[in-house]
């Protein structure tokens, strides 16, 4: 929503109570019926935008704020946050403080110490933040109007037609017979290690038949032969069942009836 | 705060499109979209106001308009894109290098044991490497698809056994595991007049023994 | 480790390329970057046999080319780029409608506020606000890669030091901190008769304070 668009809807209420108090003489713009606090503080980012708005709407000479009307308009806005938004009016209350320790201060005699440091006005402070608030509201809402990627413009970006996929490393048959050698290099130095002494293919079955009994507990003895194995197929998966009970990799059992189980060893997913 | 830049929403295309304008829509959509466009997706652009027959022939147009620059308009199966000409990879392949990375000499150990002497649990690997094996390194070479768990031996602990898979098989072009390089050829890396009984080195086509 | 699918490496462009295929190869570099391309990556297309001011030259006869499509070759603080024209938004928007994030004015007043007094810790900015600042704001900011940390300031606490980053500009169309729109003087609102000293506006160029 607009600002002034908010403000304008606000002030259009013809309320005249605050907290019950009848207020005497609503400054027109001012005045927010409770129901609209939310719509309000929507409106402000804070204390300092609260502050800023009610100079610039009343037109005031920013270095000339008359600080007794400004705090206590401000203290009807923070009496009204403080139904119900205690802990947002909290900000607004500390420049409620902030604008009567000004106040405050203007009242005393200027200082006879001609040191330029005391002799500043005590509203230069808040002056120079309101400031530089301003400035970077301001630059906030220029910036908002560049032209923003995605929301004005989209980046173009067609398909590379044989996408590299991801990096991952090359490995080539002459690797792996780099890494066997490497480790039989080192296992010559290293005598009493025994290198098993397994047949490749047989070891192939053996992780064929592992891998159907992963996802059932068992497996029909005979499920495990393919229909359409060869007669060498058939007696290496034979073997390779034979290996992995050897190796105490699967168990083997025979019902009632006769049929020939292949068991899966329980492990109950032990890490 | 007011979005000064919220776009108005288009009129309602069909009154005040251009067919150069519709091109360039599409185009500008085409050249944005992350995926391929099918043509249903191509008519919310111009909130279905347009027949898919429409939108073919334009889709026709920008082909032929795009001809002989740099990238082409294809139709693929979820639809259409632009992509880049093959003649031109070479080039694009300069800015991104792809420096092949390298797996480290513990990752290819790793995976020669597993290949050979599957299936073989981490102690296994252990044993015969000499050294204990990291389960990154496990980790690395099953989440390249090429070892997974195929079971687990009955001994206390119940580790796991790991063995390749067929992706492996289908990344190192082989048809089978017996298409591994025969290990025979070791024999001669080893000192030949070494006096230790012959190294127990597998034999790709001893089938058992 | 050998790598066969690496392309066989084009020969020698300034002997071949024709300008034609120069400004194809370009084009196709651009169209399909990820990110901003600026000329010394775009050399590395021609092995760097190609001067900057060649590429250059070229460029700007592909920005001329592209005139009047649906997209525009742009400069970019991190280099060159193709986006689409911003008269397209609307009918592209249909094709992902939720797609365009659009930031509340805290947000927009706490970016505006680092991208001008950068480096600042969040007590500054909550400063110059007058308000705290959610981390949420600064998480939106992050998340979208246009702030990051770029140190602490060595105070009780080192609070985190936030800078807006080469994405910000890039997503900005903006080369440089510079092209941020000038900040305009509030200094005009001051009495012109009052006795006080200037008062310390941050002027765009007075990086830190």
């Amino acid at each position: 929503m607009n600002d002034n668009q908010a403000i304008d809807a606000i002030a259009a209420q013809p309320i005249a109570r605050i907290c019950g108090e009848p207020l005497l003489e609503i400054p027109q713009d001012l005045y927010i019926p409770p129901d609209a606090l939310e719509v309000f503080l929507d409106t402000f980012q804070g204390p300092l935008d609260l502050l800023l708005y009610l100079i610039r709407k009343h037109n005031l000479n920013i270095l000339d704020i008359p600080m007794a009307e400004l705090t206590q308009q401000y203290m009807a806005y923070v009496k009204m946050m403080r139904i119900d938004q205690l802990e947002l009016a909290a900000e607004y209350l500390l420049m409620t403080a902030l604008l009567i320790e000004i106040k405050s201060r203007m009242l005393l005699p200027v200082s006879p110490k001609a040191d330029s440091g005391d002799e500043r006005d005590p509203r230069a402070e808040l002056v120079r933040r309101l400031l530089e608030y301003e400035q970077m509201k301001k630059a906030a809402e220029r910036l908002n109007e560049l032209p923003q990627a995605e929301r004005d413009f989209s980046v173009v970006q067609v398909w590379i037609g044989q996408k590299a996929a991801v990096a991952l490393p090359d490995v080539h048959l002459d690797d792996l017979r780099t890494a066997w050698a490497a480790i039989l290099a080192r296992a010559k130095m290293n005598r009493h290690h025994q290198i098993k002494r397994d047949a490749l293919s047989l070891r192939a079955y053996m992780s064929q038949v592992l891998r159907e009994l992963q996802d059932r507990e068992q497996i029909e003895f005979y499920r495990l032969f393919s229909a359409t194995a060869t007669v060498a197929e058939v007696v290496v998966t034979f073997l390779a069942i034979l290996e992995l009970a050897k190796e105490l990799l699967l168990t083997i059992s025979q019902s009632q009836d006769g049929t020939i189980y292949v068991h899966a060893i329980d492990t109950g997913r032990s890490a | 705060m007011s979005t000064p830049s919220i776009p108005v929403d288009p009129p309602s295309v069909t009154e005040t499109l251009t067919p150069q304008k519709t091109r360039r829509i599409l185009e500008a959509a085409l050249l944005t979209a992350q995926e391929p466009l099918a043509i249903g997706e191509l008519r919310k652009l111009f909130n279905n106001e347009l027949s898919a027959a429409v939108i073919s022939k334009h889709l026709e147009e920008l082909r032929e308009k795009w001809h002989d620059s740099g990238i082409e308009l294809t139709s693929v199966a979820s639809g259409w894109r632009f992509q880049t000409k093959p003649d031109l990879q070479p080039y694009l392949e300069r800015l991104s290098p792809q420096k092949a990375p390298r797996y480290s000499r513990a990752v290819m150990e790793t995976l020669a044991i597993i290949a050979y002497h599957q299936p073989v649990t981490r102690g296994d690997i252990e044993e015969i490497r000499g050294v204990s094996v990291s389960s990154s390194i496990l980790k690395i070479l099953a989440a390249r698809g090429w070892i997974d768990e195929v079971g687990h031996r009955n001994v206390p602990g119940k580790p796991a056994l790991f063995a390749t898979t067929q992706h492996f098989l289908d990344d190192l072009n082989l048809r089978s595991l017996q298409e591994l390089p025969p290990l025979e050829a070791m024999k001669s890396l080893i000192d030949p007049d070494n006096k230790q009984p012959e190294l127990p080195l597998v034999e790709p086509d001893d089938a058992c023994h």
